[in-house]
């Protein structure tokens, strides 16, 4: 099912919720509403799902104007945060739930119930009570509760954030394998990237009730059109610098108290054009420690002192202070550097992304 | 806990389906169409005992099964016979309307318990004004003051006189049921309100047998006085016979009797216009005399407390020597608190009574005063002629009699003089003599709020907040504050 | 780094979108009619027991209704009840009454001692804290009647009495009557707070039991007495209901006399424990011999609910109620 | 304020002297022991005299003034068919209270905490306002409006003056406030999604209070039921105001009637017919005191 937000917008008493929200979500994708919490995101949600009135704007399923029908009208499934399940009822009695509302008759109630529990691996729990049941195992009944009655559109609600890391990165694998299989459109609202990037067929960032950017996850984190975006998306996240772009001798140089760079004339082109101080960002993993195996050329690389050195296991996280101006680096482990150590960087230039510190929109993409 | 939880619904439901089985079952026990003949089993629901009495109705073809509702206010197991006595006058009735060739035939059926003699009152109001009125009620012949003028029960004056049986009722009783020269119902019984006396007390107290056995006589003859009866107490409290407050008590709360020490101190009550007097004369001496006693030591400053329990405890056990109390109480000391002493006979060898003594400084009489019940109709009842039928088959001497002694009251009618049961009854007969100082209550719409601001003026002078004199002011001004127009300040 | 459409959609927001608000309208109508059927019974009883008599009580206090005139039409007297009632002689006495009863009682036992009691009882063990708080709630299981006549066989004289019994004499025991020879507001106090104690009592319990036990063991480690745990966490955190405790027993003690009228029925002696909500009882319901006065019972009535309006509306500024009211989380669709 | 020195229930990590811990929980008990003697006191004196002639203090006496006098008589009435009426009626209206009570708070409460609808807040604000009317005083009012209730056809002869159905009425009426507070706060504390997830289910609003609210608040439901109950079964004034003697009567009623105005009243009596009523109560009591708790669980956050 296609799902249309067209100006979509919601405030209670001046206080808004959701601004004005416009995307296009295609039949068969899954959706991310990526963003921090009281972003809007799960307020979009709800207006979606038909618990929330929207105070502007319209919802349109395949077409048709849906903000005048009712939740139980618009054949959604929906998991919640919380699980939401109803603990007077066993597992069965949940997952049947929707199907006896519709008065489906018991043998085909049963059956239904039954391969969706299989489906979740769940089909021996069917008479357990909810409280005897684990978080995970709560999560698949939530699931299955919402895809029984074979809803044209599901929603989560940050379904997986109750849950430990580890059954959080194997649910995440079995929810997207799911959502493939069955084809149906899928609204994922998450504050965690990673949740976002890996599953996403397009992820929409929120801020404060506005939709900051709504894009396939490889253009968000290489092409982020706004300051919001490069800052939110990635972790950890990107260094900005604020900078003033010259051209000298036909090369950009990008400039400040700390930062002398030469930058790639197909980047700092089009910053340039805005005369005067930009902002400049670069992630962490674009910036190398300078050995002997790569030297670089003048103008790119910068000394500094390395404040903070975490390691992540596979990688070193390095806080490092530049002339004042402080920046994240990883950098793969093993270089054996200490808080205190005075090092060289080198800066993967291609990689650099400029904003206008007014409109704080990319001049690279927007 | 989770035991608990499933508890509970089946303890509800069980309770639900009980309350709905059995509100099932109340409903069924209408009797409408009256089949030939009816035998009503009549529930007669004492407080304690219910009784059933049988009472065959044969209505003729064509005819009419008549049903009057009953409400009496009746101490348990003793004064039922209030009620019963309608139930049982219903095969006379049915008799004498056979006799006359009337179709109609009637039952009682009777709602007899024992509430606060206010809310009674109140209860037969708001009946009346919902709809609901009994077609017969025993009261207090003081409630005509107020019924009479409004109008809820009706005047019998003109329909008295169809009913031979009333003719025995002694005549001079009438006269508590009537207002405006109208009467509103039938005088069903009779009490006296005595002094009451520790014989064995005042024989500690170093009295002769004959001087204890006389007492009675000296009370009634005006020899021994109030004045008297003070000092006797004063001297028992301070010789430790009884001890300090425990020398003389009234009763513990507002009622009918102090108005005979009003009385008795020579106050009148209603003026012929109706409307009601006070006197502030008469009022004045009444309230020194009770600071008197209390000055005395012979009365508590919390004598006046209501309390009914600790009342009944001082006077039934012996530690009281003189007590102002109701001719009825003595049924009731007998039954409920001494009869594992000896009942009535361990009263008659410790307990002695006569009239209310004279007030030397008032109208140097004796006194006491009745407040009958009365039978009255219900205007609102369409059959006032059957409702008094049977109310005169009630008051046959055999009824009535059987009554008054079960009750401790005295006979209303002139037959029971010479009727061997009543005459042979020692506490009536001993009690008989009393009633020739016998006063009454007035029947003014106005007594209530009169009685009750009278009686302010004792509470306040007992407990020691107003001296007499300022007592009489407190009263004048709630008397013209509640009353206005309606009383007059002498 | 405000987002710069912020400010523009507070400001729209508030304005409000323009849309189809016939429709709206329709479905607001709609969704209320819902919440009101659910409300149905509510409306019904409130307008039918509560609203109904209100103003019936209003208009009786304008009447000289009596059961001398009971049968006939109301008579309007305009505004002569009122004077009677503020001219009365013990009107100051019986307001004098009131204030004292309702404030010593309330602050004594209703919050005090509720308080107290649950503090208490939630600090030992639990079973025996819930053996206190089962005796403590016996008086409100028992009638009336029954629990006024312990405390009278409790008070009353030599011999019956359970005091003088108990206490010897030297010990301040009286030879006569305790409870109106001492004191008869001890008396009416007592017997009134030790019911209306418990309800507090359970509600503070109920209250402090649902205070995280990850709050307390913090305040613990940082090395909180009790009694400081007690001030600074327990206190606070209970702050609304004891308000509503506040509230709630304020307006009760206001308007309850039964335990009065078993009591000392206002006496002895002139209105000494005499309380307003008594006196409005009395004068329409409780007259010996008849002619009770229901307009000028009417008239007390009404006085005492309009102060007790007054109380409720001063409570409910003090609650900051509105405040406290969360919006619904769900839409009408 | 020594009485508030308890020692907490779970070991103190500090080092708080344990001699201190243990006075601490002395002076609680002391305390509540203290507090507790006039209660203790009071139903011995219940339980002794309901088995004796006469009480002196709390020892029973008998004829010679020694200690006895036991008898049984003081429970004669139990086989008084008038006390198992009023027993009834005392049932019929605390079942009929705990019904009405239950289903309109309930759905009141639920409306209030859960609803958007035009007036609510002046409805809430109501609610409490509601509590400064109580029956004492609006007895009178009632009266009227009962004898109106009464002369609806049909269903007047079920609910008006002098039926168990106008008191039962009257008496819900009056808890309601009360109730619907109570149950509101019940309903604050539930989780919004758990609604929400049912009318995504397909539930109506209706469907969504019965079959999945309600049995959130069975709790708070229950612990109200026991204080309407408790309310109902003890129920006097109304009951004796607004009916004509003791065909409806209740157990409160009766037990009135024994001690009226210049009555007999033999006080050991009225003590034991207190008892009788008392007695399903406590057991009832005893079996769901844990559940009585949960009163104002949903209030502690003030709404």
């Amino acid at each position: 099912m296609r799902v249309e937000l067209d100006n979509l917008s919601k405030s209670w008493d001046g206080v808004v919720g959701a601004d004005r929200i416009t995307l296009d979500i295609a039949d068969g994708d899954l959706v991310a509403f990526l963003g921090p919490s009281g972003c809007g995101k799960t307020t979009t949600l709800l207006m979606v799902a038909g618990i929330y009135k929207p105070t502007g704007g319209t919802i349109s399923f395949d077409g048709r104007v849906v903000n005048e029908v009712a939740p139980k009208d618009r054949g959604i499934g929906m998991v919640f945060q919380s699980y939401a399940l109803y603990p007077h009822m066993t597992v069965f009695g949940n997952i049947s739930y929707p199907l006896r509302i519709q008065k489906v008759n018991k043998g085909e109630i049963r059956e239904r119930v039954q391969r969706v529990a299989d489906m979740m691996g769940i089909g021996d729990l069917l008479d357990r009570n909810i409280a005897q049941l684990s978080g995970g195992q709560q999560q698949r009944v939530s699931l299955g509760r919402a895809l029984v009655k074979e809803p044209q559109l599901l929603l989560f609600d940050e379904p997986l954030s109750n849950l430990d890391a580890r059954l959080r990165l194997s649910m995440r694998g079995e929810i997207k394998r799911l959502q493939d299989g069955l084809g149906i459109t899928s609204i994922y609202v998450t504050h965690d990237q990673v949740e976002a990037m890996t599953m996403a067929d397009k992820i929409a960032v929120m801020s404060k009730g506005v939709l900051q950017a709504y894009d396939v996850p490889e253009d968000l984190y290489d092409r982020p059109k706004t300051l919001f975006v490069a800052g939110f998306v990635g972790n950890p996240p990107m260094n900005f610098f604020d900078v003033e772009i010259m051209r000298t001798d036909g090369d950009f140089r990008a400039k400040s108290g700390a930062i002398d760079l030469v930058l790639p004339a197909d980047r700092a082109e089009k910053a340039a054009a805005a005369k005067g101080k930009v902002i400049m960002g670069i992630r962490p993993e674009d910036v190398d420690l300078v050995d002997d195996s790569a030297p670089a050329g003048e103008g790119l690389t910068l000394t500094g002192e390395i404040t903070v050195v975490e390691p992540l296991g596979r990688e070193d996280l390095l806080g490092v202070g530049i002339n004042g101006v402080d920046m994240h680096v990883l950098v793969d482990k093993a270089r054996g550097v200490r808080v205190g150590d005075s090092v060289d960087f080198v800066f993967n230039t291609s990689r650099v992304q400029f904003f206008d510190p007014e409109t704080e929109l990319s001049f690279l993409w927007a | 806990m989770k035991r608990r939880k499933k508890r509970l619904p089946g303890l509800m439901i069980l309770g639900i389906a009980f309350a709905l089985v059995a509100a099932a079952c109340a409903g069924a026990d209408t009797v409408d169409t009256p089949p030939e003949t009816v035998i009503v089993e009549v529930e007669v629901p004492g407080v304690t005992v219910t009784s059933i009495v049988e009472v065959e109705v044969e209505v003729p073809t064509g005819g009419e099964l008549i049903t009057l509702v009953a409400r009496c206010r009746a101490k348990q197991s003793i004064e039922e016979g209030r009620c019963n006595n309608l139930l049982r006058g219903v095969v006379d009735a049915n008799a004498a309307l056979e006799a006359s060739g009337d179709d109609r035939r009637v039952q009682v059926k009777i709602i007899q318990d024992n509430p606060a003699a206010g809310d009674y009152v109140t209860e037969f109001e708001l009946s009346s004004a919902a709809g609901e009125a009994p077609d017969i009620i025993a009261a207090a012949a003081v409630n005509v003051g107020t019924w009479g003028a409004s109008g809820i029960i009706a005047d019998v004056t003109d329909m008295i006189g169809d009913y031979p049986e009333f003719d025995d009722i002694v005549p001079s009783l009438w006269a508590s049921t009537e207002l405006n020269d109208r009467r509103y119902g039938v005088p069903l019984d009779a009490e006296a309100r005595p002094l009451y006396f520790r014989k064995d007390l005042l024989a500690e107290l170093g009295w002769s047998q004959a001087e204890i056995d006389s007492l009675p006589a000296r009370l009634a003859s005006g020899e021994y006085t109030w004045e008297d009866m003070f000092d006797t107490a004063e001297e028992a409290v301070d010789a430790g016979v009884v001890d300090p407050g425990f020398g003389w008590w009234p009763r513990p709360k507002n009622g009918p009797d102090f108005l005979y020490y009003y009385y008795a101190a020579g106050g009148e009550l209603m003026d012929p216009s109706g409307a009601l007097i006070y006197d502030t004369a008469a009022a004045k001496i009444v309230y020194e005399i009770m600071g008197d006693a209390v000055a005395r030591d012979i009365l508590l400053d919390t004598r006046l407390d209501g309390d009914w329990g600790n009342w009944h405890n001082g006077v039934a056990f012996g530690n009281v020597l003189f007590w102002f109390a109701g001719s009825w109480q003595w049924a009731e000391w007998a039954e409920f608190f001494v009869a594992d002493l000896g009942g009535e006979e361990y009263l008659f060898e410790n307990v002695g009574f006569g009239p209310i003594p004279a007030l030397a400084r008032g109208t140097n009489t004796p006194i006491t005063l009745t407040n009958p019940f009365a039978y009255m109709v219900s205007s609102a009842t369409e059959n006032v002629d059957l409702a008094l039928l049977v109310i005169s088959k009630a008051t046959t001497t055999e009824l009535n009699t059987e009554y008054a002694l079960a009750s401790g009251k005295l006979g209303i009618l002139k037959s029971q003089a010479d009727y061997e049961p009543y005459t042979s009854a020692r506490f009536q007969s001993e009690m008989a003599p009393i009633l020739e100082f016998t006063t009454f209550q007035p029947n003014s719409p106005f007594f209530s709020a009169w009685s009750d601001a009278y009686y302010l003026g004792i509470a306040a002078v007992v407990s020691g907040e107003a001296t007499p004199e300022e007592a009489v002011d407190i009263v004048v001004d709630q008397l013209e504050n509640e009353l206005g127009d309606n009383v007059i300040i002498k | 780094m405000t987002p710069p459409l912020e400010k523009e959609a507070l400001v729209r927001a508030a304005v409000g979108e323009p849309g189809s608000t016939r429709r709206t309208l329709g479905r607001r109508v709609r969704s209320t009619a819902t919440a009101y059927g659910f409300l149905g019974p509510t409306i019904a009883l409130v307008l039918t027991f509560f609203v109904v008599p209100g103003i019936l009580l209003l208009i009786l206090s304008f009447t000289d209704l009596a059961s001398v005139n009971f049968g006939d039409p109301w008579n309007f007297v305009g505004f002569a009840n009122f004077e009677r009632l503020f001219t009365d002689r013990f009107f100051p006495k019986i307001l004098r009454n009131t204030v004292f009863y309702v404030f010593t009682t309330l602050i004594l036992f209703n919050l005090g001692l509720a308080l107290v009691l649950a503090l208490v009882t939630t600090n030992i063990p639990r079973r025996s804290g819930f053996f206190f708080r089962l005796v403590w709630l016996l008086p409100r299981l028992t009638p009336s009647v029954v629990y006024i006549l312990m405390w009278k066989r409790i008070a009353q004289a030599e011999p019956f009495g359970i005091y003088n019994q108990l206490v010897p004499e030297f010990l301040g025991a009286s030879g006569g009557n305790l409870f109106l020879g001492g004191s008869p507001w001890t008396f009416v106090i007592l017997t009134n707070g030790f019911i209306g104690a418990s309800f507090g009592m359970i509600i503070f319990t109920s209250a402090l039991l649902s205070i995280p036990e990850d709050l307390l063991t913090a305040a613990k480690v940082d090395g909180a007495s009790t009694w400081r745990i007690i001030r600074d966490i327990k206190l606070p955190l209970i702050k609304w209901p004891l308000l509503f405790i506040a509230t709630y027993q304020t307006l009760s003690l206001l308007t309850s006399f039964e335990y009065i009228l078993l009591l000392t029925e206002g006496g002895p002696g002139l209105f000494t424990t005499e309380v307003w909500a008594l006196t409005a009882y009395k004068r329409a319901f409780a007259s010996y011999a008849g002619n009770s006065q229901w307009a000028f019972g009417a008239t007390w009535a009404i006085v005492l609910v309009t102060v007790a309006l007054m109380f409720a509306v001063v409570y409910v500024k003090l609650f900051k109620f509105k405040e406290l009211i969360q919006e619904p989380r769900i839409d009408n669709l | 304020m020594t009485t508030t020195e308890i020692a907490p229930p779970i070991r103190p990590v500090g080092p708080l002297p344990k001699t201190r811990e243990k006075m601490g929980r002395r002076f609680a008990y002391g305390f509540l022991i203290l507090s507790i003697v006039p209660i203790l006191i009071g139903y011995s004196w219940l339980v002794i005299a309901t088995f004796s002639f006469r009480t002196e203090g709390l020892l029973p006496r008998n004829a010679e003034g020694g200690i006895g006098g036991f008898t049984l008589r003081n429970w004669d009435f139990v086989t008084d068919a008038a006390i198992w009426n009023a027993m009834l009626n005392s049932l019929l209206i605390a079942v009929a209270m705990v019904i009405g009570v239950g289903v309109a708070s309930a759905a009141g409460g639920y409306a209030l905490s859960r609803f958007k609808f035009a007036g609510r807040k002046a409805f809430l604000t109501g609610t409490l306002v509601l509590h400064a009317f109580k029956a004492e005083m609006l007895l009178i009012a009632i009266f009227f409006v009962l004898r109106s209730l009464g002369d609806i056809p049909i269903i007047g002869g079920f609910i008006g003056f002098n039926t168990v159905g106008g008191v039962a009425l009257v008496m819900i009426a009056l808890e309601l406030p009360l109730g619907i507070w109570l149950m509101k706060g019940f309903f604050d504390n539930l989780p919004w999604d758990m609604e929400r997830a049912a009318l995504i289910d397909g539930a109506s609003r209706f469907r969504v209070w019965w079959q999945i609210m309600l049995p959130q608040v069975r709790p708070g439901l229950a612990a109200l039921s026991l204080f309407t109950f408790i309310a109902g079964w003890n129920a006097y004034l109304v009951p004796f105001t607004f009916t004509v003697g003791s065909k409806v009567a209740n157990m409160p009623v009766f037990l009135n009637q024994l001690i009226s105005d210049t009555a007999p009243t033999n006080w050991n009596q009225v003590a034991a017919v207190g008892m009788f009523q008392m007695v399903p109560l406590i057991i009832f009591f005893i079996f769901t005191q844990e559940l009585l708790l949960n009163i104002y669980a949903g209030g502690s956050k003030g709404t």
